[in-house]
C-alpha cells in the first residue's frame, strides 16, 4: 500500500495485463460517456434520448459506430491524402494516450506483486500530460487542412488557435498545484491532497483549469471548433465514415480524461474527504465516480450554456485567463514561500 | 547507451538542419531548418551532461528552447510582414538587395 | 532528469553595483516600452528617444563609476572588469549615436516608438552581457540577446521591402551563426565537461586535449559561429545586404555596437577560456583575419552604396581587429580593445554622415555626397576624417590604433599578417578616397527632395500605430538633419582629438591587459 | 528508467490499433464503387455552390500573431515549471526570481495588450 | 627649448587662421604666416652649429606613453638644409598662389587651398626635424594626404582620366610603402627592445639597441619601398604621369621639389642607420634601381612632349643621383646626396614656375609643341630661365655640378666604377633634354597660340628669387656642405662598415672633415654595428664587430689592430688614453667614456639627444 519509488516497475507480464485492463476499462468508457450524455442531454431538455436501440437505447453508441464505419470512404478532391487519413488518427491516439497517465489507486498487492494502478507513473507525469493533449491540436489542424476545403481550413486554424490559446492558461493554472506539492509526478500530486483536496487552496487555479480544460476539449460554451452555425462542422466538414467516427472517438475519451485529470489534480483523486480511508481496492471506484461527476457537470454546461463567439472566446482566454492565471501562480508563490520560513 | 549514439544523432540532425537552410527557398523551411540545428545542439548538450554528470548542459538545453522560440517568433513576425508586403515569399526571391 | 529536480540551488551573490550599468539599459527598455504605450504624441515623438538616451547615458555613466571595481558578478557569471565596462561604455555611446540618428525616422515611427527604443536598448543590454560573459551559457544568452533584437530593428520599416528582407536575412544568417556557434560550444562543453571559461582553461590544461576531436571541432564551429557574428570574410556575405537594407539607425547601432562586443567577447573566449591551445586556433583566426583584410577591402572596391562600401570596409576592420586577438598576448587584447573603440567612433561618424545624406536625398549612393562639403560643412570633415581614419591616417585615431595592432602582431611573431594588414589598407585607400573625393569635388548640389513618399503607417500588429487614433499623414523628409550633425560632429572631432592625444585612452585601454591575467 | 514506459508503448500501440482498426473496418465494409468516383463527390462541401477552393490559400494575420504569442508565453511557462517544482526548497530566492519573472511577464502582457495585439480581428 | 616645436607648428596655426578670416585676407595672411615661417628657419639655420656634433635645439616629450612614441625634435647636419629648402619651397608656393602669375589666376576656396598647404608645410617640417621613428612615420604619411585634397579640389583632370582616379592612385601608390614602412617601424621598435624594458621608438635608443640582423632585411624593404615609391623611382613610378598633370602647378612645384626630398631624408636618416646591415645587403638593388631610373627616366624626358612631364621625369633622373650618393656609402657620396637635394628643390621651383609662364604665354597648353618663341619679346624670362637650365643640366660653376660631381665620385670610390660611368651617362642626357626644354620653348619658330610678353612685377619676383639663390648657392656651396658632412658620415658609416669595412675605414682617412669628426664617426659606427648585435663573442658575450675588420679585444672590449694586435683607436691607430681617474677608456677624440663591460663607445650623437 505504498507509494511506488522512482523507478519501480512490476513484470513485464503484470506490465503487459494492467495496461490491457486499463485500455479497456478506458475503452469501453467511450460508448458509455457517448450514451450517457445523449441521454442526460435528453433529460435535461425533457425527452428521454436514445431508447429504441437494445434496453434503454444501450446500444445505441454501437450503432452509431456500426453505421459510421460502413459508410464509403471519400475524400476531396483538393485533399491531401495521406494526411487527411492520418489526422483523425492522431487525434484518436493521442486523447487514449492520456489517458494512460492517470492513477487510479495506491500500489495494490495483487496475489503477491506490487502493481500500481496506472498505466505509467511518470515523474514528469503532468508534463506528459501537456505534451500528449497538445498533440492533439496536430490532428484537428492537419485533419482541416489536408481537406482542401475552406471550411475545413477556417475551422482548423480557428481551432488551433483556440487550443494553443488556452494551453497557456491551463498550464498556468497547475502552477499553483506543481509549486504545493513540489512535484510533476501525478500519484505524487494525489498523494499529497491526502489531508486537504487542492480545491480548496487552488479554487481559482482549480476554475481556470476547469474552463481552459472545457475549451481544449472542445465543449460548449467553447465549441468553437466544430463551429456547426457558421463554418458548417468545422475541420470535420469533409469527413465522414470511420474517420469521422475516429474524431467522435478522440472527443469522448478528451471528456473522459478532463474528468478524470480534474479529479486527479484538484478533487484529490483516490482520496476521500473527513478522514475515511477505505481499503485500496476502492481507490478506481473513488476516481471513476469521481470522473463521472465532472463529465456529468461538464454536460451539464453543454445543456445550459449558449455558445461564445469566436472573438469572445479568444479575449476571454487571453484577457482574462492568463493574467488571472499567473496572479494565481504569483500569489500561491508569496504565500507558500512567506507560510515555509 | 553509448554516448556515441547520441552524438551521431545529433550530428545528423544538424547535418540536416544545415543542408535544409542551405537548400530550402521558403523561409518558413528555413526557420524549421534552423530549429532542426538548435535541437541537435540541444541533444548534443543533454547527452555531454549525461556523460559529465553535470547539470550545465541542462541548464544550457533550456536557455536553448527558449532562444529557438524567440528566434522563430521574431522570424514568423518577418515573413508576415513580408506576406502582408505581397512579396514573394522565397529566399532566392529576396533580390532586391544585391546580395 | 532526477538530479534535475534534486539539485540543491543557492542563490547566488549578486553585485547589484556592478550590475548596474546592465540594469540601466533593461530598465530602461522597459519604462521606453512602457512610455512609448501613451497617446499622448509628444510622449512618443520626445520622451521616449529622450529616455533611451538617459538610459544609454545612464549605463555608461555607470560603468565609469564602477571603473576601479574588479570581481565577478551573479556567481562569477559575469566578470567586472575593464572590458566589460569599457563595452558597455562603447554600447552606451553608440546607442546614444544611433536614437539620435534615429530621431524622427520612419523606422522608430513605424515600429511603434516605444518597441524601437527598447529593443535598441535590450540589444545594448545584450551587448555588454555578451562581452562580460565568463561562462558559455551566459556568452550565448548575450549572443541571442543582442542578436535577436537586432533582427527585428533591422526589419522595422515595415513598408520598405528592403528593410524586410534584411531582417529576414540577417536573422536567418545570424541564426546559423548562433547554432554553429551553440553546437562548438556544446562540443567544447562535452570534451572539458565544463561551461565556465576558468574552468574550461583548467580542463585544458589538465588533460592533453589537444588532439581531441570534439575540442578541436568545438573550437572550429566556435570560430565560424563567431565570424558570422563579426562578419569576418567568409562568413560576411550578410553584411552588405542587410547594412544596406536596414534602418540607417539601425546599420549604426549594428556597426558599431556589435563589432565592440563581438570582438570583446572573442578576445576574453580565446585569451581566458582557450589559451592553452592557442597553438591550434591562432593560425587559423589568422588565416581568416587575412581573408576577411582582402575580401573586404576588394570587395569594397566596386561599391556605390555608401552603406555597402561600409559594410564591405566594416569586414575589412574586422579583419584588422582579430589581429590582437589572434596573437593572444596581452599587447594584442589591448589593440583590439584600443582599434575596437576608435572603430566605434570612426564608423559612427560615418554613419552619421551617411544617415544625413540619405535624409536629404533618399538615396546613400555616392552621387548623392557630392558637393557634400559646400552643404554640410561639418559633415564634409566629419565624413573625411572618420574614412580617413578608417584607412590609417596620421593624426586619426585609426592610425593610432592600427599601430597597436601592427605592433602586438610583430610582438606576437605574425609580422606577416601586418603585412597583409597594411596592403588591405593599401586598397582601402583606393574606396575610401574616391568618396573623400567625392565629397569635396562636384558641383554644389541643391539638397534633393526625397525620391520616394514613405508609404502610410501601420505596424505589425493589426493596430499599428493606431493606438492612439492618430494616422501621421507621409513626411515630407526622411527627418530632421540636426541630430546626424551632433552626432557627427562629435564623432568625427573624437576621432582628430584622439588621433593627436591618444595617451589617456591608451592608458585606460591598458587595465584590459592587466585584467587577463591568462595571457602574456 | 526506461522499462516503466513500456506500459504507454503498449498503450500507444494499442489506440494506434483501435484507431487503425476503424479505418480498415471502413474500408472493408463501406461500399465500394468500380467506376471513379463523380467529380460531385469529389467537390469539396459547398452547400451545393460551385467549389471555389484552391490550395494554398492565405490566412489572416491575427492567426501568426496568436501563433507567435503562443510561443513566447508557452516558453514561460516552461521557465516557470521548473522553478515550481523547487520553489519550495530554495526558498526566497526563487519566489525573489519567479516574482521577477512574473513581472517582467506582466508587463509583456500588459504592453501586448495595451498595442491591441489580442483584439481578434 | 620650444623653438622647433614653433617652427613646427606655425604653418598648421596659419592655416587654421586662414580658414576663420575674412576671404579676402586669406591670401595675405597664409603669405605673411609663410614668411614667417621662412623667416624662423633662416634664424634656425643661422645659429646652427656645423661644428657642434649631436643634435641641436632638441625637443623630447612622451606622447603615446603606452606606446613609447615621444614627441622629439632636433635640427643636425642632415635636416637642416632640407628645413630650408622646405620652407623656401613652400612659401615659394604660398607667394605664388597668393601673388598669382604663371597662369595661377586667384584661388578660389581659398581658405581650404590654404589650410591644406599648411597642413602639408607642418607635414614636411614635422617629418624632418622628428627624432622619433614613429612621429616622422607619421608625419611623413600625413604630409602627403592635403596634396590629395589639393588635387582633387583644385587640380585639373589628366588627359585620358579624371583627376580623382588619378589622384588616388598617386595617393595609394605612396602610401603603399608608407604603410609598409609603419610596419617596419613598428617591427624596429618591437625587435630592438631587449627583454624587461619598455619599447621606445626615439631615434637615439633604437641606435642604441640595434634591431637584429636577421630582421634587418625585410624591414629595410619596406623603407626602401616607402622611399623609392615617394621619389619616385624606375619600376614604381606608375602614379607619377597622371598625378603630376593633376595638381596644380604651385602645388606641384612644392610636392617635387620638396616632398621626394624627404624621401631621401627618410634614408639617410632611418634606413641606414637602424639598419645597417640590411641596408648592406640590399644595397645593389637599390643601387640598379637607381641607375635605371637615371636613364628611364632621362630618355623619357628626351622625348616627351609634355613639358611638365620633361621636369618630373627629370627629377626621377635626379633622384636616381641622389639615391645613388646616399648608397654610396660614402661620406663624399651622401653630402652630395644632400646638396644635389637642396639643388633639385631650388631648381625645381623656378621651372615649374617657368612652365607656368611658358603655358600662360602659350594659350594654356603645355605642349612644348604648342610653345616656341616665347623668348622673342620676353628677354628676362629668357634669362632667368637659362639659368634654370644650365642649374638642371649641372653645368659647371652651378652647385648642382659640385653635387653630382660628389655624388659620383662617392660612387666610384664607394661602390663600382662601372655604376658610375653608367651614371653618368645621365648627366650628358640631362643637358640634352633641358636644353631641348629650353630652346623648344623659348627659341625656334613662335608657336601658333604664343602670345610673347615679358614677366608681369609678381612672375619677376617669384623667379628671380629662387634665380638668386640658386647662383648664391653657386658661389657657395661650402655651406651645406660643412654643415651635412659629419651627420651624413654618422648615417652612413653603420651601412658602410657593414657592406665593405675596408672602404669604411679609408673612407674615414681621406674624410675631408677631419680626424675629429672621424673618431666621432668611428665610434658610431663601431656602436651602430655592435649594437645591431650582428656578432656576438660566444665566449665573451660581448659584441664583436662583425666584419672582423675591427677586431675587438674580448678582455677589454676594446678595438684592436689586426695587424699588430695592439688596441687601436679606429680612427688613427692610436692607443686609446685611458681616464686616469676612473680606470675606464676614453676615446681621445671627444673624452667620451668607452662603456667597459661591452666595449662600446657611448655615442656622442645619442648622448646629446636628451640636451
Amino acid at each position: 500500500m505504498t507509494l511506488a519509488t522512482v523507478g519501480y516497475f512490476e513484470p513485464w507480464y503484470v506490465q503487459l495485463l494492467k495496461t490491457l485492463i486499463i485500455f479497456g476499462i478506458g475503452f469501453s468508457l467511450v460508448p458509455l460517456a457517448l450514451l450517457y450524455e445523449r441521454k442526460l442531454l435528453g433529460r435535461f431538455q425533457n425527452r428521454p434520448g436514445p431508447n429504441r436501440v437494445g434496453p434503454f437505447g444501450s446500444m445505441q453508441p454501437a450503432a452509431d459506430i456500426l453505421k459510421l464505419i460502413s459508410k464509403e470512404q471519400f475524400q476531396p478532391r483538393g485533399a491531401i491524402g495521406w494526411l487527411f487519413k492520418l489526422a483523425p488518427l492522431i487525434s484518436a491516439v493521442a486523447a487514449l494516450a492520456t489517458f494512460a497517465l492517470i492513477p487510479f489507486g495506491r500500489t495494490q498487492d495483487v496475489f503477491g506483486t506490487d502493481v500500481g494502478l496506472y498505466v505509467a507513473d511518470s515523474n514528469i507525469g503532468l508534463l506528459l500530460f501537456f505534451a500528449l493533449s497538445s498533440l492533439g491540436s496536430y490532428g484537428v489542424l492537419l485533419g482541416g487542412w489536408s481537406s482542401g476545403s475552406k471550411y475545413s481550413f477556417l475551422g482548423a486554424m480557428r481551432g488551433a488557435a483556440q487550443l494553443i490559446s488556452y494551453e497557456i492558461s491551463q498550464g498556468l493554472a497547475l502552477l499553483g498545484i506543481v509549486m504545493t506539492a513540489g512535484s510533476l509526478s501525478l500519484s505524487e500530486i494525489v498523494e499529497h491532497q491526502n489531508g486537504m483536496w487542492f480545491i480548496v487552496p487552488q479554487i481559482v487555479g482549480g476554475l481556470i483549469f476547469f474552463v481552459a480544460t472545457l475549451a481544449e476539449i472542445n465543449r460548449t460554451p467553447f465549441d468553437l471548433l466544430e463551429a456547426d452555425s457558421e463554418l458548417v462542422a468545422g475541420f470535420m466538414t469533409e469527413y465522414g465514415g470511420g474517420r469521422f467516427a475516429l474524431y467522435f472517438v478522440g472527443e469522448y475519451v478528451h471528456l473522459v480524461v478532463a474528468g478524470a485529470m480534474f479529479s486527479t489534480l484538484f478533487l484529490g483523486g483516490w482520496n476521500l474527504p473527513f478522514g475515511i480511508d477505505p481499503p485500496g481496492w476502492v481507490d478506481p471506484i473513488v476516481v471513476l465516480a469521481k470522473t463521472g461527476l465532472i463529465v456529468s457537470l461538464i454536460i451539464w454546461i453543454r445543456a445550459s450554456l449558449p455558445k461564445v463567439r469566436y472573438d469572445q472566446l479568444m479575449s476571454f482566454g487571453w484577457k482574462v485567463l492568463l493574467p488571472l492565471a499567473t496572479l494565481n501562480a504569483l500569489v500561491t508563490a508569496i504565500i507558500l514561500v512567506t507560510l515555509a520560513d | 547507451m553509448d554516448i556515441g549514439w547520441y552524438l551521431a544523432v545529433s550530428a545528423i540532425v544538424f547535418a540536416i538542419g544545415a543542408a535544409g537552410v542551405i537548400t530550402r527557398r521558403n523561409p518558413l523551411l528555413v526557420l524549421l531548418c534552423l530549429e532542426l540545428m538548435l535541437g541537435a545542439s540541444s541533444l548534443a548538450l543533454l547527452a555531454f551532461a549525461k556523460m559529465h554528470g553535470n547539470l550545465d548542459g541542462h541548464v544550457f538545453a533550456l536557455v536553448v528552447i527558449v532562444v529557438a522560440a524567440a528566434e522563430v517568433a521574431v522570424g514568423l513576425g518577418i515573413v508576415v510582414a513580408l506576406y502582408r508586403n505581397k512579396v514573394a515569399v522565397d529566399v532566392d526571391e529576396l533580390r532586391e538587395l544585391h546580395g | 532528469m532526477t538530479s534535475l529536480v534534486s539539485a540543491a540551488v543557492e542563490a547566488p551573490d549578486i553585485d547589484w553595483a556592478g550590475l548596474s550599468p546592465l540594469l540601466a539599459l533593461l530598465g530602461g527598455s522597459i519604462v521606453v516600452l512602457l512610455v512609448g504605450l501613451l497617446r499622448s504624441r509628444t510622449a512618443r515623438h520626445g520622451v521616449v528617444p529622450f529616455l533611451t538616451i538617459v538610459s544609454f547615458a545612464a549605463a555608461g555613466g555607470l560603468a565609469v563609476w564602477q571603473w576601479d571595481e574588479r570581481g565577478a558578478l551573479i556567481s562569477g557569471a559575469l566578470a567586472l572588469d575593464p572590458l566589460y565596462l569599457l563595452t558597455a561604455l562603447g554600447v552606451a555611446a553608440a546607442g546614444v549615436a544611433a536614437t539620435l540618428l534615429g530621431v524622427g525616422t520612419a523606422a522608430p515611427r513605424e515600429a511603434a516608438h516605444g518597441e524601437f527604443h527598447g529593443l535598441l536598448l535590450v540589444s545594448g543590454a545584450g551587448m555588454v552581457v555578451f562581452a562580460g560573459a565568463q561562462n558559455l551559457v551566459v556568452t550565448f544568452v548575450g549572443l541571442e540577446l543582442l542578436s535577436i533584437p537586432l533582427y527585428i530593428l533591422a526589419a522595422t520599416e515595415l513598408h520598405r521591402r528592403r528593410s524586410l528582407e534584411s531582417g529576414l536575412k540577417y536573422l536567418i544568417v545570424g541564426s546559423v551563426g548562433s547554432a554553429t556557434l551553440l553546437y562548438g560550444f556544446a562540443l567544447i562543453y562535452g570534451a572539458t565537461g565544463a561551461t565556465d571559461y576558468a574552468a574550461i582553461r583548467t580542463a585544458l590544461g589538465d588533460a592533453d586535449l589537444r588532439d581531441d576531436v570534439l575540442l578541436l571541432g568545438g573550437m572550429a564551429m566556435t570560430i565560424v559561429g563567431l565570424c558570422f557574428k563579426a562578419s569576418v570574410a567568409p562568413f560576411h556575405q550578410w553584411t552588405p545586404d542587410v547594412y544596406e537594407g536596414a534602418p540607417t539607425a539601425v546599420t549604426t547601432f549594428m556597426a558599431t555596437a556589435t563589432k565592440v562586443a563581438t570582438l570583446v567577447a572573442m578576445i576574453r573566449l580565446f585569451d581566458v577560456a582557450l589559451p592553452g591551445v592557442s597553438d591550434v586556433w591562432g593560425p587559423v583566426l589568422a588565416a581568416l583575419a587575412a581573408i576577411a583584410m582582402i575580401v573586404g577591402n576588394v570587395g569594397a572596391l566596386g561599391q556605390s552604396s555608401a552603406k555597402r562600401l561600409l559594410a564591405f570596409s566594416s569586414v575589412a576592420q574586422a579583419g584588422y581587429m582579430l589581429v590582437g586577438v589572434v596573437v593572444g598576448t596581452q599587447l594584442g587584447a589591448e589593440a583590439t580593445t584600443f582599434y575596437v573603440l576608435a572603430y566605434l567612433v570612426m564608423t559612427a561618424a560615418a554613419f552619421a554622415v551617411v544617415a544625413a545624406v540619405e535624409r536629404e536625398a533618399g538615396t546613400d549612393d555616392g552621387v548623392a555626397f557630392e558637393g557634400l562639403a559646400q552643404r554640410r560643412p561639418v559633415h564634409a570633415v566629419a565624413l573625411t576624417l572618420s574614412l580617413l581614419g578608417l584607412a590609417g591616417v596620421p593624426a586619426t585615431v585609426g592610425f593610432v590604433a592600427k599601430l597597436r595592432i601592427i605592433e602586438s602582431a610583430v610582438d606576437g611573431d605574425y609580422a606577416w599578417l601586418a603585412v597583409v594588414l597594411v596592403v588591405g589598407s593599401m586598397i582601402s585607400f583606393a574606396y575610401y578616397l574616391r568618396l573623400i573625393a567625392r565629397v569635396w569635388s562636384g558641383a554644389p548640389r541643391e539638397a534633393p527632395t526625397p525620391s520616394t513618399a514613405v508609404a502610410p503607417l501601420a505596424g505589425a500588429d493589426p493596430v499599428g500605430d493606431a493606438v492612439s487614433g492618430v494616422r501621421s499623414p507621409a513626411p515630407a523628409v526622411l527627418g530632421a538633419v540636426w541630430p546626424t550633425t551632433v552626432v557627427a560632429g562629435i564623432a568625427g572631432a573624437a576621432v582628430l582629438v584622439l588621433g593627436i592625444v591618444p595617451g589617456p585612452l591608451m592608458d585606460t585601454v591598458e587595465a584590459v591587459g592587466r585584467s587577463l591575467p591568462t595571457i602574456f | 528508467m526506461l522499462r516503466s514506459y513500456l506500459p504507454l508503448l503498449v498503450f500507444l500501440v494499442l489506440s494506434t490499433g483501435v484507431g487503425a482498426f476503424f479505418l480498415i473496418a471502413n474500408t472493408l465494409l463501406g461500399p465500394r464503387f468500380k467506376r471513379r468516383p463523380t467529380t460531385y463527390t469529389e467537390d469539396a462541401y459547398e452547400c451545393g455552390l460551385p467549389s471555389e477552393v484552391q490550395q494554398g490559400f492565405r490566412f489572416g494575420i491575427s492567426f501568426y500573431l496568436i501563433a507567435m504569442l503562443f510561443l513566447l508565453f508557452d516558453i514561460e511557462v516552461v521557465f516557470l515549471y521548473p522553478i515550481a517544482v523547487e520553489l519550495r526548497t530554495v526558498g526566497t530566492f526563487a519566489l525573489v526570481e519567479t516574482g521577477v519573472f512574473i513581472v517582467l511577464l506582466l508587463i509583456a502582457f500588459v504592453y501586448v495588450w495595451r498595442r491591441g495585439a489580442l483584439e481578434w480581428k | 627649448m620650444l623653438h622647433l616645436s614653433i617652427l613646427l607648428w606655425l604653418p598648421l596655426a596659419i592655416a587654421l587662421a586662414g580658414l576663420v578670416v575674412p576671404r579676402a585676407l586669406v591670401r595675405w595672411v597664409a603669405l605673411g604666416g609663410s614668411l614667417l615661417t621662412l623667416a624662423l628657419a633662416i634664424g634656425f639655420l643661422v645659429d646652427f652649429e656645423s661644428a657642434a656634433p649631436g643634435l641641436q635645439h632638441a625637443t623630447d616629450e612622451t606622447w603615446i606613453g603606452a606606446l613609447g612614441v615621444h614627441y622629439a625634435l632636433g635640427l643636425d647636419g642632415l635636416n637642416a638644409w632640407l628645413l630650408l629648402l622646405a620652407a623656401v619651397g613652400f612659401t615659394f608656393t604660398f607667394a605664388w598662389s597668393a601673388l598669382g602669375g604663371g597662369g595661377v589666376a586667384e584661388v578660389d576656396r581659398p581658405g581650404t587651398y590654404y589650410f591644406h598647404l599648411g597642413v602639408a608645410y607642418t607635414g614636411v617640417i614635422g617629418a624632418l626635424v622628428a627624432q622619433d621613428l614613429l612621429l616622422f612615420v607619421a608625419f611623413f604619411d600625413l604630409m602627403l594626404i592635403p596634396f590629395f585634397f589639393l588635387a582633387v579640389g583644385w587640380g585639373t583632370d589628366p588627359p585620358g582620366s579624371d583627376k580623382v582616379r588619378a589622384v588616388t592612385r598617386m595617393v595609394v601608390y605612396t602610401l603603399v610603402g608608407s604603410l609598409l614602412m609603419l610596419v617596419g617601424a613598428v617591427a624596429i621598435g618591437v625587435l630592438a627592445t631587449p627583454d624587461g624594458q619598455s619599447i621606445s621608438f626615439s631615434f637615439a635608443d633604437l641606435a642604441q639597441r640595434g634591431v637584429p640582423e636577421g630582421s634587418q632585411g625585410w624591414i629595410f624593404a619596406c623603407f626602401a619601398a616607402a622611399f623609392l615609391v615617394k621619389m619616385p623611382a624606375f619600376p614604381i613610378h606608375g602614379w607619377l604621369r597622371e598625378g603630376y598633370k593633376t595638381l596644380p602647378l604651385p602645388v606641384l612645384a612644392v610636392f617635387s621639389g620638396v616632398l621626394s626630398k624627404v624621401a631621401v631624408y627618410g634614408f639617410l636618416r632611418v634606413a641606414l642607420p637602424l639598419l645597417p646591415s640590411g641596408a648592406a645587403d640590399l644595397r645593389w638593388v637599390v643601387l640598379i634601381i637607381a641607375v635605371l631610373s637615371i636613364l628611364y627616366a632621362s630618355s623619357i624626358a628626351l622625348t616627351t612632349v609634355d613639358a611638365r612631364l620633361v621636369l618630373g621625369y627629370s627629377s626621377i633622373a635626379q633622384l636616381g643621383f641622389i639615391t645613388l650618393g646616399v648608397f654610396s656609402f660614402r661620406t663624399d657620396g651622401a653630402s652630395g646626396a644632400i646638396l644635389q637635394s637642396v639643388n633639385h628643390g631650388l631648381v625645381v621651383l623656378p621651372a615649374f614656375l617657368a612652365v607656368g609662364i611658358l603655358a600662360s604665354r602659350a594659350g594654356g597648353s603645355e605642349d612644348i609643341r604648342d610653345m616656341g618663341g616665347v623668348a622673342f619679346r620676353a628677354p628676362i624670362f629668357a634669362i632667368l630661365f637659362v639659368v634654370v637650365t644650365y642649374a638642371v643640366l649641372a653645368m659647371p660653376g652651378t652647385s648642382n655640378f659640385v653635387g653630382e660631381f660628389l655624388i659620383l665620385r662617392g660612387v666610384w670610390e664607394g661602390a663600382s666604377i662601372a655604376l658610375a660611368c653608367v651614371a653618368a651617362i645621365g648627366v650628358a642626357l640631362a643637358a640634352v633634354y633641358a636644353l631641348r626644354l629650353f630652346i623648344r620653348t623659348t627659341h625656334n619658330r613662335v608657336g601658333p597660340k604664343v602670345v610673347s610678353r615679358d614677366l608681369s612685377p609678381s612672375e619677376l619676383l617669384l623667379l628671380g628669387v629662387p634665380v638668386l639663390l640658386i647662383v648664391a648657392l653657386a658661389v657657395h656651396p661650402q655651406q651645406t656642405l660643412r654643415a651635412s658632412d659629419r651627420a651624413s658620415t654618422q648615417s652612413v658609416l653603420g651601412a658602410a662598415a657593414a657592406a665593405d669595412p675596408e672602404k669604411a675605414r679609408s673612407m674615414l682617412e681621406e674624410s675631408s672633415v677631419g680626424r675629429e669628426a672621424a673618431a666621432t664617426g668611428a665610434a658610431g659606427a663601431q656602436g651602430a654595428a655592435g649594437a645591431a648585435g650582428q656578432a656576438v663573442d660566444p665566449t665573451t658575450g660581448q659584441p664583436a664587430d662583425p666584419s672582423g675588420a675591427v677586431p675587438v679585444d674580448p678582455s677589454t672590449g676594446q678595438a684592436i689592430d689586426p695587424t699588430t694586435g695592439q688596441p687601436v683607436d679606429p680612427s688613427g691607430g692610436q692607443a686609446v688614453p685611458v681616464d686616469p681617474s676612473t680606470g675606464q677608456p676614453v676615446d681621445p677624440s671627444g673624452g667620451v667614456p668607452v662603456d667597459p663591460s661591452t666595449g662600446q663607445p657611448v655615442d656622442p650623437t645619442t648622448g646629446g639627444a636628451g640636451r
